[in-house]
């Protein structure tokens, strides 16, 4: 019976993470079309009002719709996740990849990158840039450097995967069927990395948003757009605790909590599943 | 002594039921080597663990009985069931598992996994005397003593191995259940290992239960063999006659398609795949390969009967033969 | 085109163990000449412990590995060499694998027959897909399966016997000239291996092909193969006809391990010595086997034994043959004092 | 032997890893689109003082030689590295003038270290026992409980962790004071009590936010080595549940953990320094956090650079725990 309850269980946790990331979708993409005015904007509505039928989370002392500004808030974070997750698996994979399978120089030299970029503190740099660039980083830059910081965990994972792999022994009936390296990376190796890959791209959406709001919580990031991470910086310049403005200082940290929990049960659930799925298919 | 009679064990996983262990009937007698013989997936491995009485879910003994007689302390005969065999473990039954790399914990000194076995029940435990006490077994076995000393991955395969044997056996226990414990090895190494185990048994006078699906390990050192088929015994006696005088279709083609060195009469496989456990067939499991069926043994399945002086075999040949 | 399918010419390979700055080296092949000539198929078993590199050598014939030193020709062209040695399409028309677990040949993410298609068409045998499932169903049925049997299914719908039938039909699709198989029915049970085993040699027959049997096995070894090398530490010990070698072995090593074999019928003699050093016997320079060798004199602990060549077809790395004495590399078999 | 192979390959990294971080520093301002000078002109103008062009062209002359932007590429990186890596000295602070910064980085980075070392070993050990008893008893309902607060509790960032805890403790219910004050002399016992009591909510905002991915890594390597070979043969043996537990999995699956915590040092503080800003600790996140503030170019590399090479040199310490633990490593 464990086995079974097990299996439901994943599938209720792939469930649950994948039903809030649409919530959160819809949240950042679809609404912000219907925003009656460009939320970012200040004294574009009259400040501090509670919440009420016209602003449903009230108004913040700067003169925006608490609501419409978080819904653009989760557009811009989730532009940034999913940019920063796509091109950092991307290159983690490929790395990963030519690593496992080249070996040899190749892989030390690589490792090695890898080990360094891990161990290197990104935050720090980060700072760096940001405050180099005096609030004039654009959302760009700082996924950029961000990408550069997240290549080396997927890489790591997929190397490992790959050179487990080229032990094995279908890898050499592959060979002697003719086929070349690149048929083989294709065909036979990938097949095991694509699902790993799709539950750290969802990971590592996670931690690009998570480094993002951090660096804007303390002002470093793009502090004109509005991201969550920035929404909490204008609210607590605005003295958003001290002020008890629950609704301006509530509303970014509610976010990111269901938003980070709901892609972590969205990146595990898929891992196990897929786990589960290969186990059943070749038990 | 072990005594089983109809016993049936059988994995209970929400896919299916696996009737690994489907009716056997079995007495492991004091002072002899009995050998189980079988090939992958006729339920030897999971027949030792009933016997150990190591029964875990998914595994569930579902009918039949299984009775130990242990000798306490002052020579009494203790009559001892299911769930209370498992309280005198590495006194009275011990076990030698087969992957000699996987089985030892590669992080701690192999001496502290001696004094794991014995501690705690039976109030040995100042740790001085039984180093003493182990150290004295192991020069009995002609190991060297530093082996208390090192770690799993400072020893070669056999010696590894050896290490096992002494682990279960320097307890001295009643019963020694050994599952496959040389398959892993080169030839040349099992030879000295299964001699080991011979001369322990010989020394300490007790039994040995040894599972090996190689033939050739039973015919060298078992008193006596049991050949197991899809979860039933189809034939059990002493090692000379079996071999000499196999009254069971599928021990004889198993005989028969070993190649021997030095005789290069063609030989043949068994043609067919063993029955599923799950559903096994009706009648003898053996119907569907054996070049001897009649329509009797598809309907009902034959029992253990006496062919010879306590030489059992389960096939009707036996019994026209015999009327 | 020389008259000998395949030569192993002094062949050395040694695998560097540890990092960089402290590894060692391990020896796996030590100075390995073997040859298989051509007149007609045979299957010549090359039988060892685990450690003596018998795989290592399968492995350099499949164009796994390099060797170290040393070649491998075939056909008298050299394997490794692609500019004047052998195409490597060409190698794989003419060499197949066949490997040690059936369910590890397979992929479990692709349909077996993938592999099959695959062979068929990249190694140029059938130019499209019809003519290959015609090539395929050939193979098939050769091991005794049919087409349909194996449409669309993954390996773990097999039993091992029926992959392992599957592995070697693909093998045979480019109708190879040499079939390398490493430990191919290890994983069988005994009563099937056998079927596979007589399967070997009906297709040597019938495909001409000849066929490298790896094995720790002597009595299959015995039972199959015309030809049987004994491989010990990585040297090449003992060469020669299958029922020569294993019923008047020269070499002290092939006794022990005939003595070793658990065979039905005969008892087991008592007094072998096996000590369990591993490493020092690697670097050990004379005769590696003289740590154990019930006959070993002095000459064998410090001078490498020459291989010596009995009756001219046999072959024995030690000196015991030629009564111990340096520099004398042939005799007749009768001659050789009885041991 | 192969103890030295694992010290001399992880010393190689420990130093490329400090100096690759560094190139980094020492390229990252020289190649951005604003240099440091002209951000910090910018300051001093917009704070009222005007200045002729010819003062202008004095001090940004005076800042590029404060600054070490003098001479060609090569030069500049030598003296860059060897001030920052052989002497330590990163020139003096502006925004702190006339102090050195290394001294000001001495200061705080004690502070730092006593944040950082405590709350990351104590998410550490609570983390792995907690995950260790929800692997090895999976079926029990603890370990479910446990499990969810652990996926509750780990996606959570630092800083959310933090805002929450200021919010919950110095707003609702004040026990916590606003801004991070300490008393007495240092060292005194008034001084220590008061340094403790101000760095519980900074600590704690770290411990909750590492310790439930300890938890959950814990869980996933106790289920997995509870199935290994020489944990059922340790049953067999009659070995008792608890001694399994310790000596059998926990020994195993310590190892992982702690070449998983030497990598993630880096991660952990990145919290740190956040945690340290949003509570005012006086630590090198908040002392970095100023350096932004007041552009003070010196003070921002030097405290950049020391954080690269704590974490490196924190992450060595971990690392050569490890073959304390692994005998494989030690034994030939």
């Amino acid at each position: 019976m464990q086995k079974m309850r097990n299996i439901l269980r994943l599938n209720r946790r792939l469930q649950v993470g994948s039903i809030l990331i649409l919530i959160f979708l819809i949240f950042g993409l679809v609404l912000p079309r219907f925003s009656p005015y460009n939320a970012i904007d200040w004294n574009v509505v009259p400040r501090n009002l509670p919440a009420s039928k016209v602003h449903i989370f009230g108004t913040t002392s700067l003169g925006q719709d608490t609501f419409w500004l978080l819904t653009f808030a989760i557009q811009n974070s989730l532009f940034i996740g999913v940019i920063v997750a796509f091109f950092s698996t991307a290159i983690g994979v490929l790395a990963g990849l030519t690593a496992g399978y080249a070996g040899g120089v190749v892989d030390r030299v690589l490792s090695l990158l890898m080990d360094v970029f891990i161990s290197v503190p990104s935050l720090p740099i980060l700072i760096l840039v940001a405050s180099l660039l005096q609030g004039k980083t654009s959302l760009l830059t700082i996924g950029i450097a961000l990408i550069v910081f997240n290549w080396p965990w997927p890489a790591r994972q997929v190397r490992a995967i790959a050179l487990s792999m080229r032990e094995r022994e279908f890898i050499n009936t592959a060979r002697f069927s003719g086929k070349g390296t690149l048929g083989i990376v294709v065909y036979e190796i990938f097949p095991y990395i694509f699902n790993w890959s799709v539950a750290n791209f969802v990971n590592t959406v996670l931690v690009a948003i998570s480094t993002e709001s951090a660096l804007a919580v303390i002002g470093l990031s793009s502090v004109q757009q509005a991201t969550l991470g920035t929404m909490i910086y204008w609210a607590l310049q605005y003295q958003g605790i001290l002020g008890k403005k629950w609704y301006w200082i509530g509303s970014p940290v509610v976010a990111i909590v269901i938003l980070f929990i709901a892609l972590f049960l969205a990146s595990t659930g898929f891992a196990e599943y897929s786990a589960e799925k290969r186990g059943r298919q070749s038990a | 002594m072990l005594k089983l009679r109809d016993v049936k064990a059988y994995y209970q996983t929400p896919k299916a039921v696996i009737q690994a262990v489907d009716g056997v009937t079995l007495d492991v007698f004091e002072n002899e080597i009995l050998g189980i013989a079988g090939e992958s997936g006729c339920g030897k491995s999971t027949l030792l663990k009933v016997l150990y009485d190591s029964v875990q879910p998914p595994l569930k003994i579902v009918s039949g009985e299984l009775t130990a007689e242990m000798k306490d302390e002052n020579g009494q005969t203790v009559l001892l069931g299911p769930g209370e065999i498992r309280n005198h473990w590495w006194r009275f039954i011990s076990y030698i598992p087969q992957g000699s790399m996987s089985v030892l914990n590669p992080v701690i000194k192999i001496e502290t996994q001696f004094f794991d076995a014995i501690s705690k029940k039976h109030n040995l435990n100042n740790k001085k005397e039984m180093h003493e006490r182990i150290a004295a077994y192991l020069k009995e076995l002609d190991l060297p003593v530093e082996v208390l000393n090192s770690y799993a991955h400072q020893l070669s395969g056999g010696m590894r191995q050896r290490v096992l044997v002494a682990l279960g056996t320097f307890l001295h226990p009643q019963i020694v259940l050994a599952d496959e414990p040389t398959t892993a090895l080169d030839v040349v190494i099992q030879k000295s290992i299964l001699l080991m185990l011979m001369e322990v048994q010989q020394r300490m006078k007790n039994s040995l239960v040894i599972v090996s699906h190689d033939m050739g390990v039973h015919y060298q050192i078992t008193n006596r063999i049991a050949i197991m088929y899809a979860g039933k015994i189809v034939e059990v006696g002493p090692t000379e006659q079996v071999f000499n005088n196999p009254k069971h279709p599928y021990t004889q083609m198993l005989i028969q398609s070993l190649p021997h060195v030095g005789d290069r009469g063609e030989r043949k496989g068994i043609s067919g795949r063993p029955p599923s456990l799950i559903d096994p067939p009706k009648g003898c499991r053996y119907a569907a390969r054996c070049p001897f069926v009649m329509d009797r043994c598809r309907e009902t399945s034959p029992e253990l009967i006496e062919v010879e002086p306590n030489h059992f075999a389960a096939c009707y040949l036996n019994e026209m033969k015999g009327a | 085109m020389s008259d000998l399918l395949l030569e192993v010419k002094d062949v050395t390979k040694s695998f560097r163990i540890g990092g960089l700055v402290f590894g060692t080296e391990l020896l796996a092949l030590d100075h390995v000449t073997l040859s298989l000539d051509k007149q007609k198929p045979s299957i010549m078993s090359i039988v060892g412990e685990s450690g003596s590199g018998k795989t290592t050598l399968a492995k350099l014939i499949l164009k796994l590995h390099e060797p170290t030193s040393g070649d491998i020709l075939l056909d008298g062209k050299s394997i490794y060499s692609a500019e004047h040695g052998l195409d490597h399409l060409d190698y794989l028309r003419a060499v197949q694998p066949i490997f040690q677990n059936p369910f590890e040949t397979f992929s479990a993410r692709k349909p077996v027959e993938t592999y099959l298609y695959d062979t068929a068409l990249k190694l140029k045998v059938a130019k499209n897909k019809n003519e290959a499932r015609d090539v395929i169903a050939a193979a098939l049925t050769s091991v005794g399966l049919d087409l349909n049997v194996a449409k669309g299914k993954y390996a773990h719908q097999f039993s091992g016997g029926e992959l392992q039938r599957i592995s070697i039909a693909r093998g045979l699709i480019p109708r190879p000239k040499l079939i390398v198989a490493d430990e191919p029915v290890s994983m069988i049970d005994a009563s099937l291996r056998m079927n596979i085993v007589n399967l070997f040699l009906q297709l040597k027959e019938m495909y001409k092909v000849s066929f490298i049997y790896i094995t720790h096995d002597l009595s299959t070894a015995y039972y199959m193969s015309d030809f049987i090398g004994v491989m010990y530490r990585g040297n090449l010990v003992e060469y020669g006809a299958s029922d020569e070698i294993l019923t008047n072995p020269q070499h002290p090593y092939t006794q022990l391990l005939l003595d070793s074999v658990p065979m039905v019928g005969k008892k087991w003699t008592r007094d072998i010595k096996a000590p369990d050093v591993e490493l020092k016997e690697y670097q050990a320079t004379a005769c590696k086997f003289a740590g154990r060798c019930p006959f070993v004199r002095d000459i064998c602990r410090e001078t490498k034994p020459p291989m010596v060549t009995i009756d001219g077809i046999r072959q024995a790395l030690c000196y015991k043959p030629v009564d111990y004495e340096p520099g004398r590399t042939t005799v007749k078999s009768e001659t050789i004092a009885a041991s | 032997m192969r103890f030295a192979r694992f010290l001399v390959s992880r010393l190689i990294t420990y130093f490329l890893v400090i100096l690759i971080g560094m190139t980094i520093v020492f390229f990252v301002p020289r190649f951005l689109p604003s240099d440091p000078i002209s951000a910090a002109l910018g300051r001093i103008t917009s704070s009222g003082s005007t200045m002729t062009p010819a003062q202008v062209s004095a001090m940004r002359d005076t800042l590029e030689q404060l600054y070490g932007l003098q001479g060609t590429l090569p030069e500049q990186y030598f003296n860059f590295m060897s001030r920052a890596l052989l002497t330590g000295n990163f020139g003096q602070s502006l925004s702190f003038y006339p102090m050195p910064v290394n001294q000001l980085i001495a200061q705080s980075l004690p502070w730092t270290v006593f944040l950082l070392l405590t709350s990351t070993i104590i998410a550490w050990v609570v983390g792995n026992f907690i995950g260790l008893l929800t692997g090895y008893r999976s079926g029990k309902w603890y370990s479910k409980a446990l499990e969810g607060i652990a996926i509750f509790l780990y996606p959570i960032p630092y800083y959310i962790l933090a805002l929450v805890l200021i919010i919950l403790f110095v707003y609702i219910i004040p026990v916590f004071p606003i801004s991070f004050s300490v008393k007495g002399k240092p060292f005194s016992p008034e001084f220590i009590s008061s340094a403790i009591f101000n760095s519980i909510l900074p600590g704690l905002s770290i411990i909750i936010g590492a310790f439930g991915w300890w938890i959950l890594s814990m869980k996933a390597l106790s289920s997995g080595i509870a199935e290994e070979d020489y944990v059922n043969f340790a049953r067999m043996k009659g070995v008792g549940s608890g001694t399994i537990m310790r000596r059998y999995v926990l020994r195993n699956a310590i190892l992982p953990q702690i070449t998983l915590l030497a990598i993630s040092i880096g991660t952990i503080f990145n919290g740190a320094l956040i945690a340290e800003i949003l509570f005012g600790y006086p630590g090198l996140g908040t002392l970095t956090y100023t350096a932004v503030v007041q552009t003070d170019y010196n003070l921002l590399m030097g405290t950049i650079s020391i954080s690269i090479i704590a974490v490196a040199t924190a992450a060595l310490v971990v690392d050569l725990i490890y073959p304390l633990f692994d005998p494989r490593i030690q034994y030939r």
